[in-house]
């Protein structure tokens, strides 16, 4: 029975209020529900309880949440951070108390790549699968020209790197890059030099709030280009935010949809279930399976901090919600990007969508 | 100048005030009657608690008890803004002046209550041709003034509208033997046209000329009051006012 | 570059340059009246954008009409925008007045995290980013490379004058002679007769209700809201209206037309360099005070000895 | 005979289109008092502030004791022993009476950084300014002595007046200037001052004073010699006796009063 | 550890009776473990019980005559109670030896007080706003970066580097802010503020967005990182970072009394109020607001460098406009010029979001709540700065 069990402290860091409120919200949420049906099977070993920290998506204060849950003996593993800052600020802090932690959100390359501690997992992919796939598919479509905006966040500079490093020699030119602050309000300026340029394509390197600011104020200077932006702004924010316009944008996401998962449909119920008040958003199913990941390893070898980072470690095709988990040399899940367009007010599987059947078109040549 | 037609009426009448600033109480139970018509003075040495006690008629400091009352209004608790609508005209001590304003524009705040610019207009000119040294200025910005030239301004502000009661705190601070027999020519005239008028003034023997009626303030109480002819002769004024001796 | 890009880029500019001007014409009211900062200004901006939101949503439902609800959206707009001055203004700052000034800019600045938080929290999924409905007619006047919409110019025109007509209601009236009286002497100004409470409450109404309007103004133009958009506007209202110069109206008028100006010029100039936009809009900034201690529109000094 | 200790000539100061200073000529001896006198607005202040460097003239010289005041900055004047009061009392009031009274003293203490870390020395400086700005602070109003460490705001008008008085005399400066300190006195209160005054003068003999009054019986008592502004420009200079028999003075400044 | 002020009371502290020392000693006893127990505090109830008894204390010292005479008291007794409040320190820290997150807790804390002296010294006495002192804090910090990371500069140099290079830099903005004053000066330092930030993250120079590892600090080859044990006693190596953050505290306070208790207090403060008095008796108004302003800036950048070393990584989001306004309200809570107000300020700002995590996305919103309580009942922050008291106040 259930009260027999003796009780397992998991930690949840993401961010809760501020900016990125939305995706942290998400995220927890997911976590929480893991959790919730975890405990409500009688056959696990223990009762697992979440533990949730507010990260603000600021380094200082990662660091310190990183800190509070990694000192606290009862915690025994995290599904840690969404924002890349906080992410690679907190990794010497995990790895100096020997806190094993699955990240869920966070896309910098160098979390897992920047180091060897044994600690540090990631189950969602890197930058480097986004900016790869991007390349490759928009040089596939017939777009030649391009001009990015990024924000200047680590996360925009670092997927302005990658999406350029592969475009060159995929054969695409980029026109112009304008690094522009993460918070800022009009791009009028901007857009008016891109409209002069005519690039095919404006490429996105930044979050949802920017993208949304983006694409309507290219409406508003009655500019033909698409757009395509990457994982930041795949979500529900985006097509809610830019309305009709986000019709027939592109974003590349190192996740499938949920219906294309075996168990998709059945997280998508429990979530409805479970009552949350915001959606899960586009990270959240990495969150989900962090948390089951975690679980599966307390299960088998106990609540020990040093056992479960070797049985974390020795992750191969291990199933999850997102499909096979398997991790590479840095502890780094191997997962390939896909590619979504905004169909409908939905986010489509391009395979799936009108756009791929040749319904509709988002070649180079216009609308 | 004051284009007051009619007499003034209401008597302005303090009873056992107290009142004073954050830490202790500074009038101790006040009483003053200020008779219609007439110029009542109040004497006291430096510290006596004269200003604070226009200050709390005018509602500037809060009556901590006793009553005071204009007519049949009572004034304790009332906005200072609006007890000076009831008809009080105020120049307050230390020729205060609103700095980043031009003289003229100084005189229309003084005259903002008063709906008619045609009347303020008048009344400004009026002002002027007492203080022709204001009207040679009208464009400056009263900070930058002399000292004397802003107590002729506050003077003239304080006047701006027609009251029925004018309160004067020591308004001939600072101003050349000329401009101090001018205030009192001033506030001669001003009894005439009728007005009510309270006078606090260090320049006791002027003061006690003008004055129909005085109060000798000493540590915040009334130590002496009366007619003036009387009070002219009276000891607690004059230790007041000249020492002990003589 | 054609003369086509030239203008839009100078419409751009001008755009960018009133919405900063209204906000930073609220600030400018504030130091006036009272010579505080009122950090909260740029949430105002927020608060009057989501109220016109619900409020058109709401109307746009019972009765689709749409200049009803884009008149009603206004309206309700300034109403939130005046309460929400009138509260802020009555119970955080007037309370505070013999405090030092940065106390009050430390309350007003969480009240504006309160508004903030309460609209992220309060509005569904309201950290998402928002459409907002274009409620104004969008087709566009097209000339060569140079494209504008209708509405964009209605918008342009609209914060003109709401700027012209705050600008009149100060210098012109009883009141703007009032705001200069309560803001020098207060003393003074009670014994002429003026209501000192009135007019604060009545300048933070008004300055409030600027800032909602020109929320309303970012969502017709932008056709997209957010609830943390005006912490940045808040910044750039502040720094336009203290470069301009705190004396008069103009300056905070023409403090936003050069924010927006330089801001402008970099991205325009050197692309590659638009990040380094704000850099250069504060260095400018920085070497303005130095070079006009007191704004571009100083006040004649009343200092005296 | 030395050279005066302050010398003015063709003193003028220019705000704009007015003329508040005009050609002024002045020369004040070390030991003198000068009774500065005239009607509202007649450049009186403005005088002190060209003086002690706060106002630049737009023409005329001053040496104080032959060394061009002009060039200096007022800081550098203020070093030099020149010290006034305010007319519009210039106090910091939520700061001690002694820190008030203190400010007047400083130029004579080292003000080194080095110094706030010599704490043994400075307490010594310290109870020694105490004493003296007890003793001076009692001969004005034995109430502000004994409430040296209470904020200066707390006191009224006159006393505030008071305590800038004696900011100004403990620079023990060479040249004092004293804008109306009778002002809002009572006869009783100003006749107390002028005794006060009259005593310091008597133990610094070689201070040189310019004061500025309304008040006739004041200038009566104090002053040596007499300088009547008017419109900026000195239309008399002489005698006490002499002044008030003099007709300008009588139209532009008495008038019938006297 | 901070005995210096005993020497620092200008005056000879009065002897003083029993019960007056007794005070001294109970009063900064009962605040420190106040404070402790807030950063223990696991469930909100305690929390809010701290909060009203907090509010509580601070009635009772100003509305009741014996909590004047309390305060009057330690007043009185400057030394005493300084001395009471180091030892308080001295407990609390080793009742926590064990806890690293209450060790970083306090120590940031002590940190941010650190910081707050010194813009306590720029706002309160020299009268400049300054709203880009996260900005100076997080170049302290880049400071130690690049000399702990690049040089064998021993690292108490580096503390000092950090202090040296911010004051420098202050300098760039000395100009502008001399000749303006009011919010002209405070929209000086909130452009610097704002520039810096972007600089920083834009150009990659100082490691971009992502900012740079630095060493932990190991003052004479000790590494702070590497202590596990004092004494044979188990420690958390954060022990040692908040005993260096305590001293550094202390000599900040010490500091900035000695510079209050001095005639350059009075000088900077006549120079804060009015500068044509000042300037007419031989006071230099530029001299002395950059005295002011450097001297802060100093002790920000030193704070800077120690909490980049305790931290391990510095990057630009430390130097945002919000981090400098977070310093700033501490300043403004703690009541300006009142240090000990700071420091309770400082607990309050950095440990009570904190503390709220459990209600999660509410945070802010409670957060910003309890600030503007506190604010609407005592306007002018939680302790008014004293009236310098030189010399003896009782005769000679
Ligand atoms: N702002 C204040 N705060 C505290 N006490 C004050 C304040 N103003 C005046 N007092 C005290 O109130 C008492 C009376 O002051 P008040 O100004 O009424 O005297 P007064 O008769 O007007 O003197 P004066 O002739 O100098 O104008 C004085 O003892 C003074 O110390
Ligand atoms: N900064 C200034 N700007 C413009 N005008 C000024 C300035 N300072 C003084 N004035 C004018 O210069 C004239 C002389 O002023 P000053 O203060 O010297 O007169 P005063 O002799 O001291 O008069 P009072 O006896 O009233 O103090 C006045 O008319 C005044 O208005
Ligand atoms: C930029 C962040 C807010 C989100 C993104 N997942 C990251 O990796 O950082
Ligand atoms: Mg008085
Ligand atoms: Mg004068």
């Amino acid at each position: 029975a259930a009260e027999a069990k003796d009780t397992v402290k998991i930690a949840f860091i993401g961010p809760l209020t501020g900016g990125n409120a939305a995706a942290g919200m998400g995220g927890r949420n997911s976590s929480l529900l893991a959790l919730q049906l975890r405990n409500a099977d009688p056959s696990t070993k223990y009762n697992y309880e979440l533990a949730v920290f507010d990260d603000e998506c600021k380094p200082n204060v990662g660091v310190q949440v990183a800190t509070k849950a990694a000192a606290d003996r009862a915690i025994t593993a995290g599904i840690t951070h969404y924002c890349s800052a906080v992410g690679i600020a907190t990794v010497d802090t995990y790895a100096r108390f020997k806190l094993p932690v699955v990240v869920w959100g966070a896309i910098l390359p160098e979390i897992t790549y920047g180091n060897e501690y044994k600690q540090i997992h990631r189950v969602n992919g890197t930058m480097i699968n986004e900016g790869k796939l991007a390349a490759q598919f928009l040089t596939d479509r017939g777009f030649k020209t391009f001009a990015v905006i990024h924000d200047t966040t680590d996360y925009g500079k670092g997927q302005n790197k990658y999406f350029s490093e592969f475009l060159r020699p995929a054969g695409g030119e980029i026109l112009a890059t304008f690094p522009v602050a993460p918070d800022q309000q009009d791009f009028t300026a901007e857009l008016t030099r891109i409209k002069e340029l005519k690039p095919d394509l404006i490429f996105i390197g930044g979050l949802t709030p920017l993208g949304v600011r983006i694409r309507s104020q290219m409406e508003r200077l009655g500019i033909e280009a698409r757009m395509a932006g990457v994982s930041g702004i795949m979500t529900a924010g985006f097509l809610e935010g830019a309305g009709a316009a986000a019709e027939g944008t592109i974003s590349f996401h190192n996740g499938a949809p949920l219906a294309k998962y075996a168990n998709g449909q059945a997280f998508t119920e429990a979530y409805g279930k479970a009552g949350f008040r915001e959606d899960p958003d586009a990270y959240g199913p990495f969150a989900y399976s962090a948390a089951t990941l975690i679980m599966d390893a307390i299960e088998k070898v106990g609540p020990d901090r040093a056992k479960v980072t070797a049985e974390l470690n020795a992750t191969k095709g291990h199933a999850s919600l997102i499909g096979e988990i398997n991790f590479d040399d840095h502890r780094q899940n191997i997962v390939n990007a896909n590619v979504y367009v905004a169909q409908g007010g939905k986010w489509v599987y391009w395979p799936d969508s009108d756009y791929a059947a040749g319904r509709k078109t988002v070649s180079a040549r216009g609308r | 100048m004051s284009t007051a037609g009619k007499a003034a009426s209401r008597h302005l009448s303090v009873s056992q005030v107290t009142s004073g600033y954050d830490r202790a109480d500074v009038l101790k139970g006040v009483s003053i009657e200020v008779r219609p018509g007439a110029v009542t003075c109040i004497l006291g040495a430096n510290g006596a608690g004269k200003s604070t006690l226009i200050r709390t008629i005018l509602g500037l400091n809060r009556v901590r008890s006793g009553t005071i009352t204009f007519g049949d209004a009572s004034l304790s608790g009332m906005p200072t803004h609006r007890i000076v609508a009831l008809g009080i005209g105020v120049v307050p001590e230390g020729n205060r002046v609103l700095p980043r304003m031009t003289i003229e524009e100084n005189l229309q705040v003084g005259g903002l209550l008063d709906p008619y610019p045609r009347r303020v207009a008048d009344r400004m000119e009026a002002m002027f041709a007492v203080f022709p040294r204001l009207k040679e200025r009208r464009a400056q910005l009263a900070g930058t003034l002399s000292g004397g030239e802003r107590s002729m301004l506050s003077i003239a502000r304080g006047l701006m509208t027609d009251p029925e009661l004018v309160v004067f705190d020591e308004p001939s601070l600072g101003l050349s033997p000329l401009f101090v027999s001018e205030v009192f020519g001033i506030v001669r005239r001003l009894k005439e046209t009728g007005l009510t008028i309270l006078l606090v003034e260090q320049n006791v023997r002027q003061t006690l000329d003008v004055a129909d009626h005085g109060y000798v303030l000493a540590q915040g109480r009334v130590v002496a009051s009366g007619e003036t002819r009387v009070l002219r002769e009276d000891a607690e004024l004059h230790k007041a006012y000249f020492g002990v001796h003589h | 570059m054609d003369f086509g890009f030239l203008a839009q880029h100078l419409f751009n500019g001008l755009m960018l340059g009133v919405i900063y001007a209204m906000i930073a014409v609220g600030f400018s009211l504030f130091f006036g009246v009272l010579d505080v900062i009122k950090f909260s200004h740029g949430d105002v901006v927020t608060l009057g954008a989501f109220t016109a939101l619900g409020a058109t949503a709401l109307v746009g439902a019972l009765v689709p009409v749409p200049g009803l609800a884009l008149i009603l959206g206004l309206l309700a707009a300034v109403a939130a925008g005046m309460a929400a001055g009138v509260l802020i203004g009555g119970t955080l700052v007037l309370p505070l007045r013999n405090a030092p000034p940065v106390n009050v800019l430390l309350i007003t600045l969480m009240a504006g995290t309160i508004l903030r938080e309460a609209i992220r929290l309060g509005v569904p999924n309201g950290g998402n980013p928002k459409p907002f409905p274009a409620l104004l007619p969008d087709q566009q006047i097209t000339a060569g490379s140079f494209s504008v919409g209708v509405d964009s110019v209605a918008i342009l025109l609209a914060g003109l004058a709401a700027i012209v007509a705050t600008h009149g209601l100060v210098t012109r009236t009883r009141l703007g002679l009032a705001i200069r009286a309560v803001a020098q002497d207060p003393e003074v100004a009670c014994l002429s007769g003026i209501d000192f409470r009135r007019t604060v409450l009545g300048t933070f109404a008004l300055g409030s209700a600027l800032a909602a309007v020109a929320g309303c103004m970012l969502g017709l133009y932008y056709r997209e809201i957010n609830f943390s958009m005006g912490l940045v506007l808040g910044v750039i209202g502040f720094a336009a209206a203290v470069v301009g110069g705190l004396g008069s109206l103009l300056g905070p008028i023409l403090g936003g037309f050069l924010f927006a100006g330089v801001q402008t010029l970099v991205t325009v100039s050197v692309p590659s360099a638009s990040a380094y936009k704000d850099v250069a809009a504060f260095a400018v900034v920085i070497v303005l005070i130095g070079l006009f201690p007191t704004g571009l529109i100083s006040e004649r000094s009343s200092e005296r000895v | 005979m030395t050279a005066p200790l302050l010398a003015c000539s063709g003193l003028t100061v220019r705000f704009g289109g007015l003329t508040a200073l005009d050609g002024l000529d002045i020369a004040v001896d070390r030991g003198t008092t000068i009774g500065l006198v005239g009607p509202n607005g007649s450049g009186k202040t403005t005088f002190f502030n060209v003086l002690t460097g706060l106002y630049r003239p737009s023409a005329g010289k001053a040496a104080l004791a032959e060394a061009d005041i002009f060039a200096k900055s007022p800081q550098a004047i203020g070093r030099a022993g020149v010290a006034r009061t305010f007319q519009r009392c210039r106090l910091m009031l939520d700061q001690s009476v002694f820190d008030n009274i203190a400010l007047g003293a400083l130029r004579h203490q080292d003000l080194g950084l080095a110094a706030i870390f010599r704490r043994r020395r400075l307490r010594a400086e310290i109870d020694a300014l105490v004493e003296r700005v007890r003793s001076i602070a009692a001969r004005f109003n034995p109430a502000i002595a004994a409430a040296l460490f209470e904020p200066a705001g707390r006191f009224t008008m006159i006393d505030r007046r008071r305590i800038e008085i004696c900011r100004a005399l403990i620079a023990n400066p060479r040249l004092l200037l004293l804008d109306e300190p009778s002002a809002g006195m009572t006869p009783e209160e100003t006749r107390r001052l002028m005794d006060d005054l009259l005593d310091f003068r008597r133990e610094s003999p070689d201070l040189a004073l310019i004061l500025v009054e309304h008040e006739m019986d004041v200038i009566r008592r104090v002053s040596d010699r007499c300088v009547v502004l008017n419109f900026g420009r000195k239309i008399f200079e002489g005698s006490f006796e002499a002044l008030i028999e003099d007709r300008d003075v009588q139209t532009a400044y008495l008038g019938s009063g006297h | 550890m901070n005995l210096g002020p005993i020497e620092l009371t200008a005056a000879p502290v009065p002897a003083g009776g029993f019960s007056e020392r007794a005070i001294a000693v109970a009063v900064p006893v009962l605040a420190f473990v106040g404070l402790g127990w807030l950063l223990a505090a696991e469930h909100e109830w305690e929390i809010v019980a701290i909060l009203v008894g907090f509010l509580a204390a601070l009635l009772l010292f100003d509305r009741t005559r014996a909590g004047r005479a309390a305060t009057a008291a330690c007043r009185g007794q400057r030394g005493v109670t300084n001395a009471s409040a180091a030892l308080a320190v001295l407990a609390l820290l080793w009742a926590f030896r064990e806890e690293h997150y209450a060790l970083l807790m306090v120590a940031t804390v002590a940190l941010s007080a650190t910081a707050c002296i010194g813009l306590n010294v720029q706002m309160a006495f020299g009268g400049i706003a300054n709203f880009a002192a996260a900005a100076f804090f997080t170049l302290g910090a880049y400071t130690a970066a690049v000399l702990a990371g690049h040089t064998a500069l021993p690292h108490l140099l580096v503390l000092a580097a950090g202090g040296l290079v911010t004051a420098a830099l202050g300098l760039l903005l000395l100009l502008p802010v001399l000749r303006t004053r009011g919010h002209y000066v405070a929209l000086v330092t909130i452009a610097f503020g704002v520039m810096l930030r972007s600089l920083l993250e834009v150009n990659d120079t100082l490691g971009g967005p992502q900012g740079m590892k630095i060493p932990g600090f190991a003052p004479f080859g000790l590494d702070f990182g590497t202590v596990s044990s004092i004494a044979g006693h188990e420690v958390s190596f954060y022990l040692p970072y908040a005993l260096a953050a305590a001293v550094l505290f202390a000599l900040a306070f010490a500091a900035m009394r000695c510079l209050e208790l001095s005639w350059a207090g009075i000088a900077i403060d006549a120079v804060r109020t009015d500068p044509i008095a000042a300037s007419t008796f031989g006071l230099s108004p530029a001299r002395w607001k950059a005295t002011a302003f450097l001297f802060g800036n100093a002790m920000i950048g030193v704070a800077g460098a120690l909490y980049g070393m305790m931290n391990g990584f510095v990057n630009p989001n430390g130097a945002g406009f919000g981090e400098s306004l977070m310093l700033l309200s501490i300043v403004v809570l703690g009541g300006l010029g009142n240090v000990w107000g700071t420091v309770a300020a400082s607990a309050v700002i950095l440990a009570l979001p904190e503390k709220l995590q459990p209600i999660q996305e509410y945070r802010l919103l409670i957060f910003a709540a309890v600030v503007i309580a506190i604010l609407r009942f005592r306007p002018g922050g939680l302790l008014p700065r004293p009236l310098r008291i030189l010399g003896n106040r009782n005769g000679g």
